[in-house]
C-alpha cells in the first residue's frame, strides 16, 4: 500500500481519537473523564514498560520505582508555595517559592526519572532473568523506603497532598500518543533491532558489533522517562502521593497488561491497558451490584490466567497493528 | 545489659529470624530449582496452612493432627494449583509463570478475604510451648530453637535428596530442559507434583511457625513472608538448597543487625540498606553466594 | 428523590481492609436503626457503597462516580492519605466528607471546608496519653517505638513526644518498624541494652501489630508498662499476646465499649453479625453515619450545602464514641478522650479526660 | 514389524511440515532416511517419540498405536531417540545424564553396569565422569547423548544425525558402535546427513523431500541410483 | 591477524597451550582436531567472548586481546557458532539486516523523525540483506522466524549473518555439520565465492574432511589444546600422528569420502 496513503490513514484516526477526547472533555462525566485519564496513564505505563522489557527483555519488577519519583518530582514542583515551605523544610531555599505547571513538571520528572534509571541501570543491567528482576524489585523497595523516611523532601508515609489538579484528557492523550509515537518509532529503527537481536541472544548479538550493555541501557532510560512522565501525570491527577501508591498492586497491573498485550508489541500494550482498565471499571460495577468486594479481582486474576493459557503469547504476540491488515478486514478507500 | 551480652542477645535474635526466613526459602527455592517457576503463592500456601491449622484445632482436633491435617492441606492445596494453573504453562516464558503466581496470589488473597474476612485472627496454637529459656542473661525463644533444628534437618534431607535419588536428580533434569526429560522417559507429571507437594508441605510447615511467632494470622500474610525468601533465596543463589539457607541467615542478619547498629533515625531505611546489600553481593557473584558456578554458556 | 442518599466509600479489600470493614459494619448497623425508625426528613435513607480497594488512584475514581449520583454527603475510610485521594473530588463539588477513622488534625485543612473529622485527632488523644502517663503513671521517661511507613502511628508519637516532653519527661530513644514486620526482637534488646530503663514504654502501632510486639516485650522480660493510643483498641491485644502479657498496659481511644453508654451498640452489632465490634472503627463508622443523618435532619434538606452547613455547626451529638462539637471553624470535634488500663487481656475503663494542653497539628 | 508409519501429517502451527509420510522398520532392521535440509526428517523422528503430536495419521508400534501416548512413556515401550541438537542435560554431570538415560529402570545393577558399557564404548567420557555436561565439547556432549539413549536398553534406537559434529575417528566409533547395536538385534532408525555411510550400514533406506517420501529401497539400490547420487551423494 | 603464545585453562583443564598463529590476508586457514581440542575456545578467544590466562591476539596491527566483542566484530572480525546461536523471533531477513547494521550509526532523532536519510539507509540494509539470503538460498524463508528453520539451513543463516558485518576475517565453526555431501559441496562453492566477492580472510572449523581439504590453503591441526601439525592439506593427510589422534586408521576419505 501507498505510504501517503498510510499517513493519511493515520492521520485520520488521530483526528477521530482527538474528537473523542474533545468530545469526553466537554461533554462526558467526571467518572468517565477520569477513567479515561487513569486509561491514558495506563496506557504510556505499559506501552513504556513494553520497551524495556517486552522489546528489550529485562526482566523488571521496578518500573513503577520510575513512576513514583516522576510524581513526587511533579508533587514537588506544583505543590502551592506555602505548603512547600510549611513541608518540605529539606529542600533548598530557592525552591520553596517555585511553582511550576504541568509541563515543565512533566518533562524535569521524566528527565530526573531517567537519569535515576541511567546510574542505576550501570548497576543492575548486568544482572539477568530472576537475578534482574528480584534487583530492579529492590530498586522500587529502596525507591518506597526513601519515600517513607526522607522526611523533609517527601513527608514521609503521609505523603504530599493538595497539589493542584492540572492533568486533564488532553494531558495524558497527547502524552499516550507521543509515548506511543516514540516508541513505535525506536522500534522500527535499528535501534529497535539492535534491542530484539540482544534480547534473542546477547552473546550473537555482540558477535555482530552491537554494544549490548549500552543497548539494554539504552532502553531502560527511556522506558524510565516515559514512565516518570506517567508518574507526573498522575500525582496531578489523584492530587495526593504517597509511598504506598507507587508498590506492587500497580506494579503488576502493567506488567499483566503487557503481557496479555503481547511482549514485543506496541499495539498490544494499547489495546491491552485500554480493555484492561474497561474491564477492571466493569467488574467493579458487577461487584458493587451483588456487593461481593475482592470478587473483581478474582475474576480479573481468572481472566488472566485463562488468557496466559490459551493465548501464552498475548494478544498480539510481537505483532503490530497496520494498516494493510485491516484492509484486508474492511474495504478503507 | 554488658555489651557482650547485648551481642550475642542480638545474635541470637539474628539466628532466630534468619531460620524462620530460611525455612520459607527452602520450599520455594525448591520448586524454583525444578520449574524455573518463582511461585510466588508460596505465602499463601503459608496462609492456608495456618488457617488449616487453626480451623482444625478449633473444630476440636488434638493439636497435633490438626498440624499434619493442616500442613498437608498446604501440600494438596500446591498440588492443586500445579495442577490447574501451572501445568497448562508449563515451558512457556519466565515472565508469563512468574505473573501467573501472582495471579494465583491476587485470587487466593482476594479468595481469603471473602472467605475469612479481612481481619486478623490469634493464632495462639503452639503457645503450650513455654516461650522463652534463659541461658545466663541470654533469651533464647523455644519455637526458635525448634525452628533451627527443623530447618537444618530439612536442608540436610533435601540435599541429599536432590543429589542422590533418582526422583531428586530427575527433578534437577526436569529443571535444565525439559524436551530432553521428556525424551528420555522422565515422567514429567509425576516429578513435578512430588517437587511442588514437597515445597508446598515445607509452606504449611514454615506457615506454622511464622505464624506461632507472630502470634497471628490474617488473609495477606503470606506477602512479606514471599518477598523475603525470594530475596534470600536470590542472595543464596537462586535453586541452590543450601544456598536458599544461607540465604535466609543473610537476611536475617542483616536485618537485625541494621536495627541493632544504626542509629534510630536510620532504622527506617532498613530495608533499603537491605536491597543495597544484595546488589552488592550479585555484583560480586551474580549467580548468588552458592548458585551455580557460574557456568559459561557453552557457544 | 424519594430517598436520601449517602456515599460510603471504604477499603474493603486489600491492606485496609482490617479498619475499613469494620467500619462498614457500624454503618450499615446506623442505617438500619434510622430506617427502621422512619428515616429522615421522612425518606427512606439509602447508602450508596464503593469499596476503594485501598489503593489511591480506585478511591479517586470512585469517588466521582458516587458523586455523579447525587449523594448529600459522604463518608468512610480510616486512614488519612486515603482520605486525601477521595476527598477532593467531593471538595470540588462543595459535597461534605465525614472521614469516619482518619485522625490526622490538620487533614481537614488540607482538603478544604467539606471534610470533618468523626474522632478527635491525633493531637488530643496523644496528649491525653502524655498527661496521663505523666502525671498518674508518674512516668518521668519513656523509650518509643513506631511505625514509620504509617501517618497515624508517626504523627501519633511525635504529639505524644511533644506533649511530654512539654510537661517535662524525657525522652530516652526511638526505634522504628515497617508495617507488617514480624519481629521486634532486634528493637526491644536495644532497649534493654539502655543504662537506665525507661518508666513506660509508648508504643504506637496499628491495630495488627500491636499484639505481637506487646508478647515479644514480655516475652524479652521486660515489665515496664506500656502506653498507646486508639490503635491498640480491639480484642486481638489481649489474644494475641496473652492474658499474661496483656498487663500493665495503657491506651487512649474513643469509647469504653463495654460501658454503658455503648452496651446496646455491642448488643445490636452482635445480632447484626454474628459477632462483636473487630475494633474502635465499628463505632466510630456508626457514629459517623448518624453524624451525617443528624445533619441532614438540622438542615432539614437533603442538599450537600445546606448538609454542609448543618454539620459544621453540629453542637453536642450523642455518640457512642462520645458528643461531638464542631467549634466555629474548626472541623476537628473536641471530644473527650477514654483511657484504658489492660490487666490481665482485660479491658478496665479508667478514666475520661481532656487533655490541658493539646500540640498544634 | 516394530515400527509402522501411516500417512503422517504434521504442522507447525499453520505450516505443514509433513505431507502424509508413511514407512515401516521390521524388527531388527536398520534403517535410514535421508534427505536435504528441512525436508522433514527431524520432524518425523520426533513426532515418532512423542514430542511432537501428528495432525493426520497412525503410529504402531509393536502393532498397537502411539499416538496418544505421552512421550515418557513411549519410551518405556522401548523406543528412544537421541535428539538433533544432543540436547544433553548441560547442568548435571556426565555420570548423572547417564542415569538420567536409564530412569524408567529399576535394576540398579544392571543400570550401573550399563554405564560401564557405554563408557567402554566412548572411554573419552571415561575422565569427564563428575563434569557438568554444559562444559564437554560438542563432540563431547554428543557421545554422552548417544550413551544417555543406550541406557534404557531401547528396542527401537532412533538416532538424529549422530555424527553431527564429531572428528573422523569418532564416526567411525559411532558408526562401529551402531554396527555393534545392530549385531545384538537392536532396531534401529537412523537419520544422517552423511547419507553414503548411512547407506552402508543400514539394510534399508527412504528419501524424504520437502515432507514426503519420495523414493525407497534397499541400501544398495539407493546407492547406485543415480537421482539419489546426484542429489545426496555428491560427486 | 597474528596470535601470540596464547593459553586458556578451565578448572585445571588446558584447553589451549600456548598456541600461535600468523595469518595473511586473503588466506583460509583450517582447524582440525579431536573433539575437545579446543578449537571453539580459540574462536571464543580471538572474538573476545572469553579472555586468555596469557598470551596476545593482534588484528592488522592493533592488540585486540581485552577488546569487548562488539568491539572486535566492529574492527572486522564475525565468527559464526558451533551451536547454533540465531535471534529466535526475528525473521530471517532480519537477523541478517542486524549483521548489516554494524557499519551504521544512525542517530535516535532521525528514526524519531523518521527523516529521508533514515528512509533510504533501511532501504539499503534490506536490500543487501535480501541480496545475501538469496546467495544462501533462503529467500524464500525471509520472512518466516529464524527459529522455524531446518537445522541445515539455520547453519546457512549463521553464515550469512556473519557475512552481513562485512567481515575482513570470517570464521566459521563446523558449517558444514548437519549438511549432506551435496550440500557440503554447493557450499565449498558458496565459499569459494564469496571469497572472491568479499575478500575474505578465513578460519574455517570442520570435521568434514570433504570440505577442508580442496578449501584450505593452510591446516592447523590441535590436540589437547595444543599445536600439533601445521601444513598444507597434502602434508596433513600423510601426518602420522594427525591420521592417528583425527583422521583415523583407515582414513575414510579414501574409503568413504567423496
Ligand atoms: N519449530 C518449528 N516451527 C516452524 N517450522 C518448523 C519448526 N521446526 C521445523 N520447521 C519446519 O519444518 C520443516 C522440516 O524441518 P525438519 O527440522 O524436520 O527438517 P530436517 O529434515 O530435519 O532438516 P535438517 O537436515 O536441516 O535437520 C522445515 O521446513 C522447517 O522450516
Ligand atoms: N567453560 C568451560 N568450562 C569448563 N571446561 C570447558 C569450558 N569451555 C571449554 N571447556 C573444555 O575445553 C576443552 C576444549 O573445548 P572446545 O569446545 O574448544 O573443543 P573443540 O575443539 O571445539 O571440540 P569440538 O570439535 O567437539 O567442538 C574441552 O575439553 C572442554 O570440555
Ligand atoms: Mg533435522
Ligand atoms: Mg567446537
Amino acid at each position: 500500500m501507498h505510504s501517503g496513503r498510510q499517513a493519511g490513514y493515520t492521520f485520520m484516526a488521530l483526528g477521530l481519537f482527538f474528537l473523542g477526547i474533545y468530545l469526553l472533555s466537554a461533554y462526558g462525566n467526571h467518572y468517565y473523564q477520569r477513567v479515561g485519564n487513569l486509561m491514558m496513564i495506563y496506557v504510556i505505563l505499559t506501552v513504556s514498560l513494553n520497551l524495556s522489557s517486552g522489546i528489550m527483555g529485562i526482566s523488571s519488577l521496578g518500573q513503577i520505582g520510575f513512576m513514583a519519583i516522576g510524581a513526587y518530582v511533579a508533587a514537588i514542583l506544583t505543590l502551592p508555595p506555602g505548603l512547600k515551605e510549611r513541608w518540605l523544610t529539606g529542600l533548598p531555599h530557592w525552591m520553596h517559592s517555585i511553582q511550576t505547571g504541568l509541563l515543565p513538571a512533566m518533562l524535569l520528572a521524566g528527565l530526573l526519572a531517567a537519569v535515576v534509571a541511567f546510574l542505576v541501570g550501570i548497576v543492575i543491567l548486568r544482572l539477568q532473568g530472576v537475578f534482574a528482576a528480584v534487583a530492579t524489585l529492590g530498586f522500587l523497595i529502596i525507591v518506597k523506603v526513601i519515600a517513607e523516611n526522607w522526611m523533609t523532601v517527601t513527608r514521609g508515609g503521609r505523603g504530599l497532598s493538595a497539589l493542584p489538579a492540572y492533568t486533564n484528557l488532553w494531558w495524558t492523550s497527547t502524552a499516550a500518543v507521543v509515548t506511543i509515537y516514540a516508541v513505535w518509532r525506536i522500534l522500527k529503527s535499528p535501534h529497535g533491532r539492535s534491542m530484539i537481536a540482544v534480547r534473542e541472544h546477547d552473546l550473537a548479538a555482540q558477535s555482530v558489533g552491537i554494544n549490548a550493555p549500552k543497548i539494554r541501557l539504552l532502553a531502560f532510560v527511556i522506558s524510565a522517562f516515559f514512565t516518570g512522565i506517567a508518574g507526573a501525570l498522575w500525582a496531578n491527577l489523584i492530587g495526593v502521593v504517597s509511598p504506598g501508591s507507587f508498590y506492587l498492586w500497580l506494579t503488576l497491573l502493567i506488567i499483566i497488561m503487557m503481557v496479555v498485550g503481547g511482549m514485543g508489541s506496541v499495539t498490544g500494550s494499547v489495546i491491552s491497558a485500554v480493555g484492561f482498565t474497561i474491564l477492571l471499571e466493569l467488574l467493579r460495577g458487577f461487584e458493587n451490584k451483588i456487593a461481593m468486594y475482592g470478587i473483581s479481582y478474582i475474576i480479573f486474576a481468572v481472566v488472566f490466567l485463562l488468557m496466559i493459557i490459551f493465548r501464552p503469547e498475548g494478544i498480539m504476540g510481537d505483532r503490530e497493528f497496520s494498516w494493510r491488515n485491516v484492509r484486508r478486514i474492511i474495504p478503507l478507500p | 545489659m554488658s555489651s557482650t551480652a547485648y551481642f550475642f542477645q542480638q545474635f541470637i535474635n539474628a539466628l532466630s529470624l534468619g531460620s524462620i526466613y530460611a525455612l520459607v526459602t527452602i520450599g520455594l527455592a525448591m520448586v524454583f530449582s525444578i520449574l524455573r517457576l518463582i511461585n510466588f503463592a508460596h505465602g499463601d500456601l503459608m496462609m492456608i496452612g495456618s488457617y488449616a491449622i487453626l480451623m482444625l484445632f478449633n473444630a476440636g482436633l488434638p493439636v497435633w493432627t490438626a498440624i499434619l491435617a493442616g500442613v498437608a492441606i498446604s501440600g494438596i492445596t500446591g498440588i492443586i494449583m500445579e495442577r490447574l494453573c501451572y501445568r497448562p504453562l508449563r515451558g512457556s516464558a519466565e515472565m508469563n509463570t512468574l505473573l501467573t503466581s501472582f495471579a494465583v496470589v491476587v485470587l487466593l488473597e482476594n479468595g481469603a478475604v471473602l472467605f475469612f474476612g479481612p481481619n486478623t485472627q490469634p493464632f495462639g496454637i503452639l503457645n503450650f510451648i513455654q516461650p522463652t529459656l534463659a541461658v545466663g542473661s541470654l533469651l533464647i525463644s523455644k519455637i526458635d530453637a525448634i525452628t533451627v533444628v527443623l530447618t537444618l534437618a530439612i536442608l540436610i534431607l533435601t540435599a541429599l535428596f536432590i543429589k542422590k535419588t533418582t526422583l531428586g536428580i530427575s527433578m534437577r533434569a526436569v529443571a535444565d530442559d525439559l524436551t530432553a526429560s521428556q525424551l528420555v522417559g522422565i515422567p514429567l507429571n509425576r516429578v513435578i507434583v512430588s517437587a511442588f507437594f514437597i515445597g508446598s508441605l515445607f509452606a504449611g510447615l514454615a506457615g506454622l511457625l511464622w505464624s506461632a511467632r507472630a502470634g497471628k494470622i490474617f488473609p495477606l500474610m503470606g506477602f512479606i513472608p514471599v518477598v523475603k525468601a525470594f530475596v534470600a533465596a536470590v542472595i543464596g543463589g537462586f535453586g541452590s538448597i543450601p544456598g536458599a539457607v544461607i540465604g535466609g541467615y543473610v537476611l536475617g542478619f542483616a536485618e537485625v543487625f541494621f536495627v541493632a547498629l544504626l542509629p534510630p533515625d536510620f532504622q527506617g531505611y532498613r530495608d533499603a540498606f537491605v536491597f543495597v546489600l544484595l546488589i552488592i553481593i550479585l555484583l560480586v557473584r551474580p549467580q548468588g553466594i552458592l548458585g551455580a558456578k557460574a557456568m559459561e554458556r557453552r557457544i | 428523590a424519594d430517598t436520601v442518599k449517602i456515599g460510603v466509600i471504604e477499603n474493603l479489600t486489600g491492606s485496609m481492609a482490617s479498619l475499613d470493614q469494620p467500619s462498614l459494619n457500624g454503618v450499615k448497623l446506623a442505617l438500619k436503626e434510622i430506617n427502621d425508625a422512619g428515616g429522615v426528613l421522612g425518606k427512606k435513607v439509602e447508602i450508596i457503597v464503593r469499596d476503594g480497594k485501598s489503593d489511591p488512584a480506585t478511591l479517586a475514581t470512585v469517588v466521582e462516580e458516587i458523586l455523579g449520583k447525587g449523594v448529600s454527603a459522604l463518608t468512610g475510610l480510616s486512614d488519612t492519605t486515603m482520605v486525601l485521594a477521595a476527598a477532593p473530588a467531593a471538595q470540588r463539588m462543595g459535597v461534605s466528607f465525614v472521614s469516619s477513622g482518619a485522625t490526622s488534625p490538620s487533614l481537614p485543612d488540607e482538603v478544604g471546608d467539606c471534610l470533618f473529622l468523626e474522632p478527635f485527632g491525633d493531637n488530643v488523644q496523644a496528649a491525653a496519653a502524655a498527661e496521663y502517663a505523666y502525671n498518674d503513671l508518674g512516668a518521668k521517661s519513656v523509650w518509643v517505638l513506631y511505625d514509620k511507613a504509617m501517618d497515624y502511628t508517626y504523627l501519633l508519637q511525635r504529639y505524644f513526644c511533644d506533649r511530654f516532653g512539654g510537661l517535662g519527661g524525657a525522652i530516652i530513644s526511638k526505634a522504628t518498624y515497617q508495617t507488617g514486620d514480624t519481629d521486634f526482637r532486634a528493637q526491644i534488646t536495644s532497649l534493654k541494652s539502655k543504662k537506665t530503663l525507661p518508666d513506660i514504654l509508648f508504643i504506637s502501632s496499628g491495630p495488627d501489630e500491636i499484639g505481637t510486639i506487646v508478647k515479644q516485650v514480655r516475652d524479652m522480660g521486660i515489665k515496664i508498662p506500656i502506653v498507646g493510643g486508639d490503635g491498640y483498641d480491639t480484642p486481638l491485644l489481649a489474644k494475641v499476646a496473652g492474658p499474661a502479657a496483656a498487663t500493665d498496659i495503657y491506651f487512649t481511644t474513643h469509647v469504653a465499649l463495654d460501658s454503658k453508654g455503648t452496651k446496646a451498640f455491642v448488643e445490636n452489632y452482635n445480632k447484626m453479625f454474628g459477632h462483636p465490634p473487630e475494633n474502635g472503627f465499628a463505632a466510630l463508622g456508626y457514629d459517623a453515619f448518624k453524624l451525617i443523618v443528624n445533619a441532614v435532619k438540622n438542615a432539614n434538606s437533603a442538599d450537600p450545602k445546606a448538609v454542609k452547613t448543618a454539620l459544621a455547626a453540629t453542637q453536642g451529638f450523642k455518640g457512642v464514641t462520645g458528643t461531638i462539637n464542631y467549634p466555629k471553624g474548626i472541623r476537628v470535634p473536641q471530644k473527650s478522650v477514654t483511657i484504658i488500663k489492660v490487666d490481665g487481656g482485660k479491658f478496665i475503663f479508667e478514666k475520661e479526660v481532656m487533655p490541658s494542653e493539646i500540640p498544634a497539628p | 514389524m516394530i515400527l509402522q508409519v501411516t500417512d503422517l501429517e504434521v504442522f507447525y502451527g499453520n505450516i505443514q511440515a509433513l505431507h502424509g509420510i508413511s514407512f515401516n522398520v521390521e524388527e531388527g532392521e536398520t534403517v535410514t532416511i535421508i534427505g536435504s535440509n528441512g525436508a522433514g526428517k527431524s520432524t518425523t523422528l520426533l513426532t515418532i517419540a512423542g514430542l511432537l503430536k501428528p495432525g493426520k495419521g497412525e503410529i504402531k508400534y509393536l502393532g498397537t498405536s502411539t499416538k496418544t501416548l505421552p512421550a515418557d512413556r513411549i519410551v518405556r515401550r522401548g523406543i528412544s531417540l537421541c535428539p538433533e541438537g544432543r540436547r544433553i542435560f548441560s547442568s548435571l554431570t556426565v555420570y548423572e545424564n547417564l542415569i538420567m538415560g536409564a530412569v524408567q529402570r529399576r535394576d540398579r545393577k544392571k543400570i550401573r553396569a550399563d554405564v560401564k558399557w557405554v563408557l567402554s564404548l566412548f572411554p573419552d567420557l571415561n575422565s569427564r565422569l563428575d563434569q557438568a555436561g554444559g562444559t564437554l565439547s560438542g563432540g563431547q556432549q554428543q557421545m554422552l547423548a548417544i550413551g544417555r539413549s543406550l541406557m534404557s536398553r531401547p528396542k527401537l534406537l532412533i538416532l538424529d544425525e549422530p555424527s553431527l559434529g564429531l572428528a573422523p575417528v569418532l564416526v567411525n566409533q559411532i558408526f562401529n558402535v551402531i554396527a555393534t547395536l545392530k549385531n545384538d538385534g537392536t532396531t534401529v532408525l537412523l537419520v544422517e546427513q552423511n547419507a553414503r555411510r548411512a547407506l552402508e550400514i543400514a539394510d534399508r533406506g527412504y528419501v524424504i523431500e520437502t515432507g514426503r517420501i519420495t523414493m525407497e529401497g534397499s541400501s544398495t539400490f539407493l546407492k547406485s541410483n543415480d537421482q539419489v547420487k546426484s542429489a545426496y551423494l555428491g560427486g | 591477524m597474528n596470535i601470540n603464545a596464547i593459553s586458556i585453562s578451565f578448572g585445571g583443564v588446558k584447553a589451549l597451550d600456548d598456541y600461535h598463529l600468523n595469518l595473511a590476508p586473503s588466506r583460509i586457514l583450517g582447524v582440525i582436531g579431536p573433539n575437545g581440542a579446543g578449537k571453539t575456545t580459540l574462536f571464543n578467544l580471538i572474538t573476545g567472548f572469553i579472555r586468555p590466562d596469557s598470551g596476545h591476539i593482534y588484528f592488522g596491527d592493533e592488540e585486540i586481546t581485552h577488546w569487548e566483542p562488539h568491539r572486535i566484530a566492529r574492527k572486522g572480525i564475525s565468527r559464526s557458532f558451533q551451536n547454533i546461536c540465531l535471534f529466535n523471533r526475528l525473521s530471517v531477513i532480519d537477523n541478517v539486516i542486524v549483521g548489516c547494521q554494524i557499519r551504521q550509526h544512525p542517530s535516535l532523532l532521525s528514526a524519531l523523525f523518521k527523516t529521508p536519510g533514515f528512509k533510504r539507509n533501511e532501504k539499503k540494509l534490506r536490500d543487501s540483506a535480501r541480496r545475501l539470503l538469496s546467495v544462501f538460498g533462503l529467500e524464500k524463508q525471509s520472512d518466516q522466524r529464524a527459529m522455524s528453520l531446518s537445522y541445515g539451513d539455520q547453519r546457512r543463516l549463521e553464515i550469512a549473518r556473519a557475512l552481513a558485518a562485512r567481515p575482513k576475517l570470517l570464521m566459521i565453526d563446523e558449517p558444514a555439520a548437519g549438511m549432506n555431501p551435496r550440500e557440503t559441496e554447493d557450499l565449498l562453492a558458496l565459499i569459494l565465492k564469496l571469497r572472491i566477492e568479499f575478500d575474505l580472510t578465513i578460519i574455517l572449523i570442520e570435521h568434514n574432511m570433504n570440505l577442508v581439504m580442496p578449501l584450505c590453503e593452510t591446516i592447523q591441526v590441535l590436540n589437547y589444546g595444543r599445536l600439533v601439525a601445521e601444513g598444507t592439506p597434502a602434508e596433513i593427510q600423510q601426518n602420522p600422528e594427525v591420521i592417528d589422534a583425527y583422521l583415523g586408521d583407515e582414513n575414510d576419505i579414501a574409503s568413504h569420502g567423496s
